[in-house]
Parts: C-alpha cells; structure tokens; sequence
C-alpha cells in the first residue's frame, strides 16, 4: 500500500505543472507491486511472444508493461497441432506451454527488449517446485546484474508432477508451497496469475497474498473442449485446451471484481478484453491495470488502439487521473 | 512497411460452386506480396467469428490484392457474406514464400492449392510444368487461364470428370520417370536431375506423396503447409509443423531434468506462419 | 445400469420388426434415470417456462422430455431489472429465481401439461434443506396420486441460508446433505443439476452419485458480470448473473465429458447448445441426453429443428441407434 | 397461427441520421399485427449478436412489415449491415398492443416512441392530438406524414430546434388544462374528462411524467413499456415490470416461513412481452 501514496504523491506534484487552460493529456500511470507503468495496458502472456513480431506493427514504448510468453527452466516443445480451434467468440488453446527456456531467453531475447524503455514482466512455470524456484532465480539474477526484467509473473495453472499432476493453482495448499517458495527466492516484484478453474477465487488470491505475492494477475484460460462431429475426435490434439477471448470475459470480470474486494494488493485484470470499453469494465471493478491477450490476435495494433481509446474516454469524461476510474463501480 | 491495412472489397463473387473470388483495395500504403505469401484477413463484423483467416496471395495486380478461397466452414461462410464497399482489415503479406524458381519448374497444385501456386505461373510464364489435381472437374479452378500460363499443364480429378482420373501424384511420377529422360523438354542435356525443382500447396497428403517421390528421386522440392492459424505473426505458436533439427540443449540446475523424450528428438517445432508457409520438403518430419 | 440393459433389450425387438429394404428411422429413445425418453433433448430449466408459451410454436409431444422453470415451495418475486444483458456469443440473467411456487405450479399448470405424452421433469430449489425436502414431498405426493410429474431436478446452484448462503452445489458437505435428504423425501427418479462454478466437477458429480441421484444434468449457469462504462454501474440490478449461451458451450463439454468418465449414472449435457452438431458433440462426450437452453430464446422452435437434425446425422452416417453415439468419442 | 417465420428484408434504409427503417416481406404465411405489438428480430447472422431485439410494428401494408429502429448499440448496429435481399427471422406478433381507441383521442410519443404510436395514427385517421416530443429536429421522424394523419400536432424538442423548447409532457399538461376546457376540440360538451384516452410510448422519464398529469386529472391512459427481453413470448422472465397487486399466499409446510418483505408488498411483477407492452398507466407501480 506504501506503494499506492507514493503514486499520488507524484501525480499531485505533475498536477501541479499541468497548465489548465488546455484540454491537458490525462493521466494514465499506475503503479504496480512496485512498479510504475506509464498506462495500465500490459500484454498477456503467450499472446505477444517476446515481443519481437508486434515491433513493427507499433512503437513497443507505448505499452504499460510488456508480459512474455511463458518460461520455463527447461526448454518445452509443446503439444502437437492442431493446437488451437476458434469456439463462438473465443477460441481454446493448447500450445502446451512452448518456450525456448529462461537461458534462451536471456541470451536471445532480452537484449531486444531491452531497447524499449518499457517494464519487461518475464511470466514462468514450472512443473516442479523446484522448476519454479531455479527459473525465479535465474531471471533475479538477470535483473541484478544486467537489468532488463522488472517482475516476474507466475503461471500457477500448470499441472505438479509432484502430486499427481493438479494444476498447482487450483489447491490451497499446493499454490501456497509454490508461491512462497518463489519469493524467498527472488527480491523482483512477484506477480501471481491466478487459475479461474476454481470454486472460490477470491481465497486463491488471499493465499497468494499471505504468501508473499506484491500483486495478482488474473484470468488465465479457462478449461474446455471442442469436438468435430464428423471424425469424433476432438479438435485439439491435446483433448482439452483453455478458452479465452471475449466469450469468458463476463466470468474474468466478475473474478477481478471478487478478488479486488477481497485482498489489498493490486490486481491485473484480463480475459477478453477487446477495446478500450472492455479494459475500463476491468478498472471500474478494482483492476490497477489489464493485460490484453487474445486481442492481439485478432488486431496486431489492439493495445494502442486500447490506450488511445481509454485516453479519449477519460477526456471525453473530463477524468484527468485513472485513478478516479479504478474500483468507481457503482453498486 | 505497412502490414496491417484496411481495404475496400472490390468483389467477392461466386467463382465455381463453393469457390470465391476476393477483391480488395487498400486503403493506406501496403508491401506488395510475392507467391506464396499470404495475409490474415477479417472475415467478419463481429465477434463472431473472431479470429483473422489466412489466404494465400491469388493475384496482385493495379494495386488490388486477390484471394482464391473455398467455402469450408464459420470463418469462410461469414467472408462469402460481405460485400462490395465493406471495408476490412488485413494482416500482410505474411511468410516466407516461394523462393523463385531458376528457369523452368514444376508446380504441383492440389484443390484450391493452386490458389498459391497461381502467382508463380504468372510471374514466371510459361516456365511451369503444372500438375494440377482436384477432386471434380467443378473443383478445377483457372483451367484455361492457368493452361495459358503454364509451359505444359496435366490435369487429374479424382473421379475422372476432366483429365487423368486419379490423384496427380500418379501423373507427376509418370511425367518424371518417362518424359524427364527427354531431355529436351526439361532442361539442357546433362543437367543434373537436382536442378529441377517443384512448388507443390495441396492437401497434405498430397505433399506427403510428393515427398517421397522427390526423395527417391532426389529432386528438390518446396512444399507449402497449413496449419490453424491464430495470430498468422509468430506470436501464438499454434502453427507449428516439426522439421528436422536438434533441440539446443541448457544446462539446468541440480534436481532439474530435461524431458526425456524431448532430448533425444532429432526435430523441432518450427512455425508456419513464419518460418513457413513454405518449407524445403525434405526437412518437414512428417507425423 | 439395469435400466440400460432394458434400453437395449427393447431395441432390439424394435429393430426386428423394421423392414430392411427401406432407410429405417434410426433409433433415438434413451433411458435416463429409469425414464424413458423418445430423444435425447430436453429442454433447459428456466428457458421454457411450464412449455405454454412454446406449445404455439410446435408439437410439444416431440420433445424428449420438458424441464420447467424451477420452483420453491415458497413462491418467489425474483430480482429488479435489468435481469439479462447479452454478452458476446452469450447472455447474463438474474432472474432470481421468480417462480408461482409449487403449490400453484401443480393447480395451475401441471394440468396443461397432462396432456402431451412427453415426459416432464420439475426443477425445484429452495433456501434451506428444509424448503428443498418440502418441495420435492410435494411434488412426489402429487406424482403419485395425480400423476404428470415423471422425475425431480434438484437445482444446486442457490445459496443455502444455513450456512452463510453458501451455494449448496459448490461445497461437496452442503451438498451431499441437501441431496442425501431430498433423496429420502422422494422416490421419483432424481436428477441432481450440477454447478460448474467449481474446482473439480467430477467430484460434485460423485458426491451426487453417492448420495443417491439416479442422473446428473450440467451446467448450470457460470457466475459472470457486465459493468456499464458510461454510467459507470453494473448492468444488472443484482450486480452478478448466470452466463449461458454458446459462449460457455467450449467449458461446459469438458465439464460433461469430465463428469461422463467420473461416475455411472446416466449425464445430461447442456450449456451452449444451439444446433445439432453442438448436441452430438455432448452425446460423443458421453452424455446419455441434451438440454437446450438460451436457443430457446433465439429460435423458439430450437428443439425440434435440434431433434430433426440429429436424425438427419444418422442416417447420413448410417448409425441405427443413438446409443452408438453417446460415448462414442475417439481420444 | 404463424408467429415463427422467415421474411426478406426489401430495405433496410438511413431515414435519419441515426434512424434507419427496416421493410421486411414474410416467405410463408404470418398473422396480421396490430398497433402496440411487437416483433423479436434476428438482427446478424452469426452467434454475435445472439439474441433477436425487440421492434415495435410501425406499419403494415401489402404483406410488408415495416419497422422503425433508432441505432442504439451491438444489435441494432448488426441490423443496420443487412441488407436487401437478405433473410432473417422473425418472431411475432407479440404482446397486446393498444387497445383500440373510441373516437377522439391523445397520443403521446417521446423519440423513437413514434414508432409504436404511428399505427394507431394510421389506423384512426385524423382522431388523434398527436403530442410529440424528441430531443432536437432531427429525431423528428415522419414529421408531415404523423401531421397529416392527426387531428392536430403539437411538437417539442429539448434544444428548441423545432417547435416548442421543453418536455412534451409539458404541452400535453397545457393542452389540457386550457384547450380541453374548449369542449369543441375533443368531445361532445358535457363529456366526462375521463373518456378522453391517452395513448403514450417514450422514454421511462417520459411516461412517469404522463403517468403524473393523468393521475391528477382521473384521465385513462395506456403506456407501451421498455425493458430488456431475451426471449419476448414470456418464458425467459427477463422482462418484468411491478404492476398493482397482491401475490397470492400459499399455505406452507412447517418451518418453512415466507420472505418477509414479498408477504407485505402490494405489487406483482408482470411480463412486458406477454402482459404487456401496454399496460393501464394507473396499474404501473414506478420504482
Ligand atoms: C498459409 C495458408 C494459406 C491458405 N490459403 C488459402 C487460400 O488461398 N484459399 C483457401 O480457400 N484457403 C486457404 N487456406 C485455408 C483457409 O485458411 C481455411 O480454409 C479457413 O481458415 C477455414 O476457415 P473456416 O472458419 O471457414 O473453417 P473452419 O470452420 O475453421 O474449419 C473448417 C474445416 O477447415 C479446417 N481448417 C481450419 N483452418 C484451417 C487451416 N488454416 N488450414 C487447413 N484447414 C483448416 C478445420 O479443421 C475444419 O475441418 C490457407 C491456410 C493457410 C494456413
Ligand atoms: C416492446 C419493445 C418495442 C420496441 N420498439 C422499438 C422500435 O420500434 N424501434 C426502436 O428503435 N427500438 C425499439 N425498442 C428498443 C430496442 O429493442 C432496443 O433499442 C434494442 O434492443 C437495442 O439493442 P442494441 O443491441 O442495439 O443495444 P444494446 O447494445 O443492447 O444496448 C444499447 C442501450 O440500449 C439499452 N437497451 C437494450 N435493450 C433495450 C430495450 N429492450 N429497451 C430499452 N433499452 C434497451 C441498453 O441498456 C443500452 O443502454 C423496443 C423495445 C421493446 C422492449
Ligand atoms: C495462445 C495462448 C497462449 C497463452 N500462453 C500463456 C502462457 O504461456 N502463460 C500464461 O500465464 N498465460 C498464457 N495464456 C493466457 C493469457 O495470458 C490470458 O490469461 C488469457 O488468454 C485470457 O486473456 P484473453 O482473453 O485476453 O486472451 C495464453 C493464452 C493464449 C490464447
Ligand atoms: C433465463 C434463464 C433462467 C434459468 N433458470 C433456471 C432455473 O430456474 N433452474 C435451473 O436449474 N437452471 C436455470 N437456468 C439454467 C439453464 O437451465 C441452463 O443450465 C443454462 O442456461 C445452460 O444452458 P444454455 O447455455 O443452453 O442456456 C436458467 C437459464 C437462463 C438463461
Ligand atoms: S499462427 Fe500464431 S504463431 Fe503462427
Ligand atoms: S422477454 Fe422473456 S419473458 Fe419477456
């Protein structure tokens, strides 16, 4: 929270500078588990690959925050094809957590990102406790000595081989173990991406939060299946994949709304937001910021398009700050 | 470069059955796309359907952009309903493409493969040797206008309603095991056989055909794969295909072990969308 | 499982007496919970209300079975509107359960439907396992002296006042409870309608099946939000609602087939169905019938055009019987 | 009975800026609406938008359907992309509609409102004081032709732009308390006031404001309510609206108590689309 007033401390003092004769820019900065993003707008892990490919479709600086495609200490070749199916307004993925591996990433990927004067939030798994623990230490120990990483985020919705493969994410207990290991083993502000598989997500995000967790992330995909009628089979090679896109978007907003009344860290809220309408339902909520996912997909331009439309939003409102908008639901 | 645009349709009309043909002008500046290339392109108004669907690059030409495309299911049925002065997004040109062929070629196009096959036939005319497949003589899309273009054209339908019924593999090796010792009609005598190459796009057990023939016989080819496609930019990873290659390995922390499977795998994923569409057919392990 | 050993026994006679030289009807009757049913598809509590209204539609005798809007023994006002709002590819509702409370659903409406030899399930719910043991008393005094009520659907999916209004169907104890004591107030067969908002359903289905449910029916609808950006204000008067419709169709197929490997009892698939194809996809996950719901709404004649097209299905792929396609998918 | 059937649009075109009217010709037969009844529909053709939207019938006449629709959000803006030749479905008749006016009467119609209120104007010609209010001139719809078919108009706009600057409650408030004193205008002298029938259709502001003038001066009126609908023939209970009335008590088991509050309230909830969209303004318990 020591956080938070530090943020209006600054935004007081720019206030201040802001002439008030001009329809002045309003301010989006948000701070975040110890970071300040320059508008709420981050990417959604797996949706943005490590950034690369969307460079030339817009200028990387304009993003809140840049979220990688999960990694893991390992390297992982995936699932086979077919991976993904389009469902109605959404589609279900099973990528099966593909990545290069965290040292792959710092050789090859990092020194890009680097460039851009834009937070680097490097998501991980594991499948293993152990697994967790290493890649959170390899990626701290980047941060420390050449910098580039500005938090971590943890994927909790994959299965522990320790314990007859439930998803770490969806047991108290388990996620417990995994998150606080993890921060006893990095000093990055730690970001835990909730599962939305769960009878009760508000709990998930308090144990989180008593474990150690400077902020929590949520939705990730939701578990589902598509069948092909003629052949019987079902359409992902891996049988079930998780959904996402604008079909879960009235689940993940009521979550965020749940877990914004339920714990005092902040909260990143996504799960089909698909223009600036959609990332605002998310901060009216209680959303400190949203992360944009499958959006990308289907516009490569979809988060500037987000922030320039809740920037017309905010002027059109005559809100100067975006603080007025996060948690301004009115019940 | 200008990758992602909003154009105008031009046209859309009924091409043959459930074939289309797309117009589109763009709107802002664009890259101009070469064969093989293709683009993700709105299909819709709505959210449903969401996603971008790719199409190979049919025609380019007087700053309007073509598209070949075949009524399959959501996606397609949705794109066949717009219309004329409706404004859509694309995504392109995307992939690697063909890599342009060196004098004369063969072009191996099943169904509405020739839909990518098509620009080569007409950047390079009557350099192509074209074997051309479908299912019907309905399904045989071009004929003439592909005749016109092609240095010679065999044609197969799989039941026999136009040309050699069959599927166009037979006809392929049939031409490369008879007609290729004429040296005449190939190329110079005494080139070597390797310098031959073929484009092929069809279904994939076509390409998988046409793989082993071109094995055997030693005759590079360039195949172009499809894959569902989410983002059609590299960034899902839902198009992967394996090709041959060696997973690099990490050193990992004690009490960390690699996949046992994975580390003893002489593949690896490699993307469609980017790496691809089109791949040198004898590095795709195919599964 | 006796009672599909029967199932397949009629057949066979049945098939007997067809003439082989024409394209026979195929087979679409199937057993559930000791019911005979002439098709597969049943109608969804809540989107057909006492089937009034969709008897001017069409025949409501072809229908596999009617499920009506679920009743309390205490009648109900239900919430302020807005109750619905659509969402992408789905729709929120809030309805609040309104319903003429089963005293009056027996004097006034259970005549009309009397007269159609379809069979009819009533939905039924209440506050307390008092109210539920109540209602289901009621409903088996009536069937057993009056006849018209063919089987009980108990929906789970509302809070239980006892114990910090809880959701019955969320917590396996609570649960367990209220279907153990409703089965012990009733001897007609006993449909227990599963929440999906939960961790793991395969479990809520055994807990059902442990306490001596004859079937289980799911999804109900998933907890969801919609907020109003300009006004600022939830769009429902009761701030979360139900999300249904083919938006939840990818989870609710994993949620059947998930429930079809976990227990015996015969499974009901719902959620998302629009078309035959969206019902076949469900029999091949496992399910032994379908409910249609929200396409109730959109094409009120949803039922029929679902029955005519799965037929269709079977004869263009040559399947005789149904019973060959309920289970029947290749993983 | 044929209320579930196909048509096809026959326009679909810009009345007003924002406005658009919809002509629709029904492929099998349909049953004949009356003014106040409405129609569900299909306003795209995919699952986005899913559910079909509710529309006043505006006019009927040789075998079309018109309907007048202001673009509001998703659903309309999808039904604004059809186009002629297109086929949709429909669902209606439905509701009560008004109840047919004896001799002179009252209409009062706030913006898109006309749409309802046309019909009766339509049908009962020149038998109207047609009040008509919207926020500026260019949501003045059908303006010469609502003219033409009224005893008398009387327009109001919230800016002023055309006719009268203010709430068209407040010329229907004037109107009767001045001009229908002058016994010439309305009825037969000595009439009682309250034969006079005002027939209202706008904006939820706009009828609690009519419900306010009537109720003072004992004079009958019937409103067409809005509310959300997801089905529109009654099954759904999304439409619901709090009207006059007592909810029958049932006797119940032991233990088992009544929600306090619902047992001492005076009001029951009736459905829009069945018991309504009219409904007797007096019988309207406002929230
Ligand atoms: C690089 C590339 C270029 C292509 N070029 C053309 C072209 O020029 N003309 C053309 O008609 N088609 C082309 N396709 C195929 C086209 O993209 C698919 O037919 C289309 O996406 C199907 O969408 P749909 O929603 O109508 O079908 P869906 O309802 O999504 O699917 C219908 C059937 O098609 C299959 N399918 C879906 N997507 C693909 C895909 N990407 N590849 C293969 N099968 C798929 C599904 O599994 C299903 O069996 C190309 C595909 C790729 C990857
Ligand atoms: C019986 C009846 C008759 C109607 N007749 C007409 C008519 O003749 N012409 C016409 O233009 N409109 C009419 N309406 C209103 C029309 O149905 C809505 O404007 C339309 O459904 C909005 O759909 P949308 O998807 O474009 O807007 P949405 O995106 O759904 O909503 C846009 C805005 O409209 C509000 N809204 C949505 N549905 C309704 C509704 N049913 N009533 C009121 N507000 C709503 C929403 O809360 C939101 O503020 C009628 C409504 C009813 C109930
Ligand atoms: C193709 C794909 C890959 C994803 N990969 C990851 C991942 O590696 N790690 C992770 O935490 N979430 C991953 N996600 C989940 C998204 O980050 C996001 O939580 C989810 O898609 C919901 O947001 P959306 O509806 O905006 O896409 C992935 C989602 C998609 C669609
Ligand atoms: C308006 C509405 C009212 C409903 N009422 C009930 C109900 O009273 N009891 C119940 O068990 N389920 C109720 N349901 C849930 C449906 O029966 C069904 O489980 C759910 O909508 C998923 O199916 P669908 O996607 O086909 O609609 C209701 C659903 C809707 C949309
Ligand atoms: S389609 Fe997304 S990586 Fe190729
Ligand atoms: S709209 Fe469904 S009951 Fe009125």
């Amino acid at each position: 929270m020591g956080i938070k007033k530090e943020g209006f401390k600054k935004r007081k003092t720019s206030r201040g500078k802001t002439d008030k004769h001009e329809p002045r820019k309003p301010n989006m900065s948000v701070d975040i588990a110890g970071l300040r993003l320059k508008n709420p707008v981050m990417t959604a892990s797996g949706t943005f690959g490590y950034g690369e490919e969307y460079s030339e479709f817009f200028d990387l600086n304009r993003l809140g925050a840049i979220v990688v495609k999960g990694l893991s200490i390992v390297p992982k070749k995936g699932n086979k094809t077919p991976r993904i199916v389009e469902t109605s307004a959404g589609m279900l993925n099973a990528i099966g957590l593909q990545n290069i591996g965290v040292k792959a990433f710092i050789d090859e990927k990092l020194p890009f990102l680097r460039q851009f004067n834009t937070p680097v939030v490097v998501n991980f798994f594991g499948d293993t406790v152990k697994e967790y623990v290493c890649a959170a230490e390899d990626l701290s120990r980047e941060a420390e000595s050449a910098g580039g990483i500005h938090a971590l985020e943890m994927n909790i919705s994959c299965p522990n081989k320790q314990s007859g493969w439930i998803v770490f994410g969806t047991d108290p207990k388990i996620m417990k173990q995994v998150v606080s290991s993890v921060r006893k083993a990095t000093r990055l502000p730690l970001i835990v991406k909730l599962s939305p598989n769960v009878t009760d997500i508000s709990l998930m995000a308090r144990v989180a939060e008593d474990a150690g967790a400077d902020a929590v992330s949520l939705i990730n995909t939701i578990t589902g299946m598509a069948i092909d009628v003629k052949s019987r089979k079902p359409v992902l090679s891996n049988v079930i994949g998780g959904l996402s896109g604008p079909a879960v978007k009235p689940i993940a907003l009521r979550m965020v709304w749940e877990v914004c009344k339920a714990v005092k860290i902040p909260v990143i809220g996504m799960g089909g937001i698909m223009n600036s309408r959609d990332a605002l339902e998310f901060m009216m909520a209680g959303a400190s910021a949203v992360a944009v996912g499958t959006a990308n997909f289907v516009n490569p331009a979809a988060t500037v398009d987000i922030i320039d439309g809740m920037e017309r939003f905010m002027l059109q409102e005559g809100i100067s700050d975006i603080i007025d908008i996060k948690g301004s639901l009115r019940v | 470069m200008h990758r992602y645009f909003k154009a105008k349709i031009t046209g859309n009309v009924l091409f043959n059955k459930d074939y289309r043909l797309l117009s589109v002008s763009p709107l802002s500046e664009f890259a101009v796309p070469s064969a093989g290339q293709f683009y993700m392109i709105q299909v819709g108004n709505t959210l449903d359907p969401l996603l971008k669907r790719p199409f190979s690059i049919f025609r380019y030409k007087n700053n309007t952009l073509k598209f070949l495309y075949r009524i399959r299911g959501k996606g397609t049925n949705s794109l066949s309903a717009l219309r004329q002065g409706d404004t859509i997004q694309l995504v392109g040109p995307l992939g690697n493409g063909y890599q342009p062929p060196e004098g004369n070629f063969i072009a191996v196009a099943g169904g509405i493969g020739i839909a990518s096959i098509f620009p080569l036939l007409e950047r390079f005319k009557k350099k192509a040797y074209l074997f051309y497949g479908a299912r019907d003589k309905n399904e045989l899309l071009m004929l003439s206008e592909a005749g016109k273009l092609s240095r010679d054209i065999f044609i197969s339908t799989d039941d026999g309603s136009e040309g050699r019924k069959g599927f166009i593999t037979e006809s392929l090796k049939d031409f490369l095991d008879t007609q290729l010792c004429a040296p005449t009609i190939v190329s110079p005598p005494g080139a070597p056989r390797s310098d031959l190459k073929i484009y092929a796009c069809g279904p994939a057990a076509m390409l998988k055909e046409v793989s082993k023939i071109v094995t055997s016989r030693n005759i590079k080819c360039y195949a172009s794969l499809e894959e569902h496609m989410a983002c059609g930019i590299g960034t899902c990873l839902g198009c992967v295909t394996r090709v041959k290659g060696q997973s690099k390995t990490s050193r990992l922390p004690d009490g960390v072990r690699e996949r046992k499977e994975q580390a003893t795998e002489d593949w690896i994923y490699k993307r469609v969308c980017k790496e691809g569409p089109v791949f040198d057919i004898e590095d795709i392990v195919w599964e």
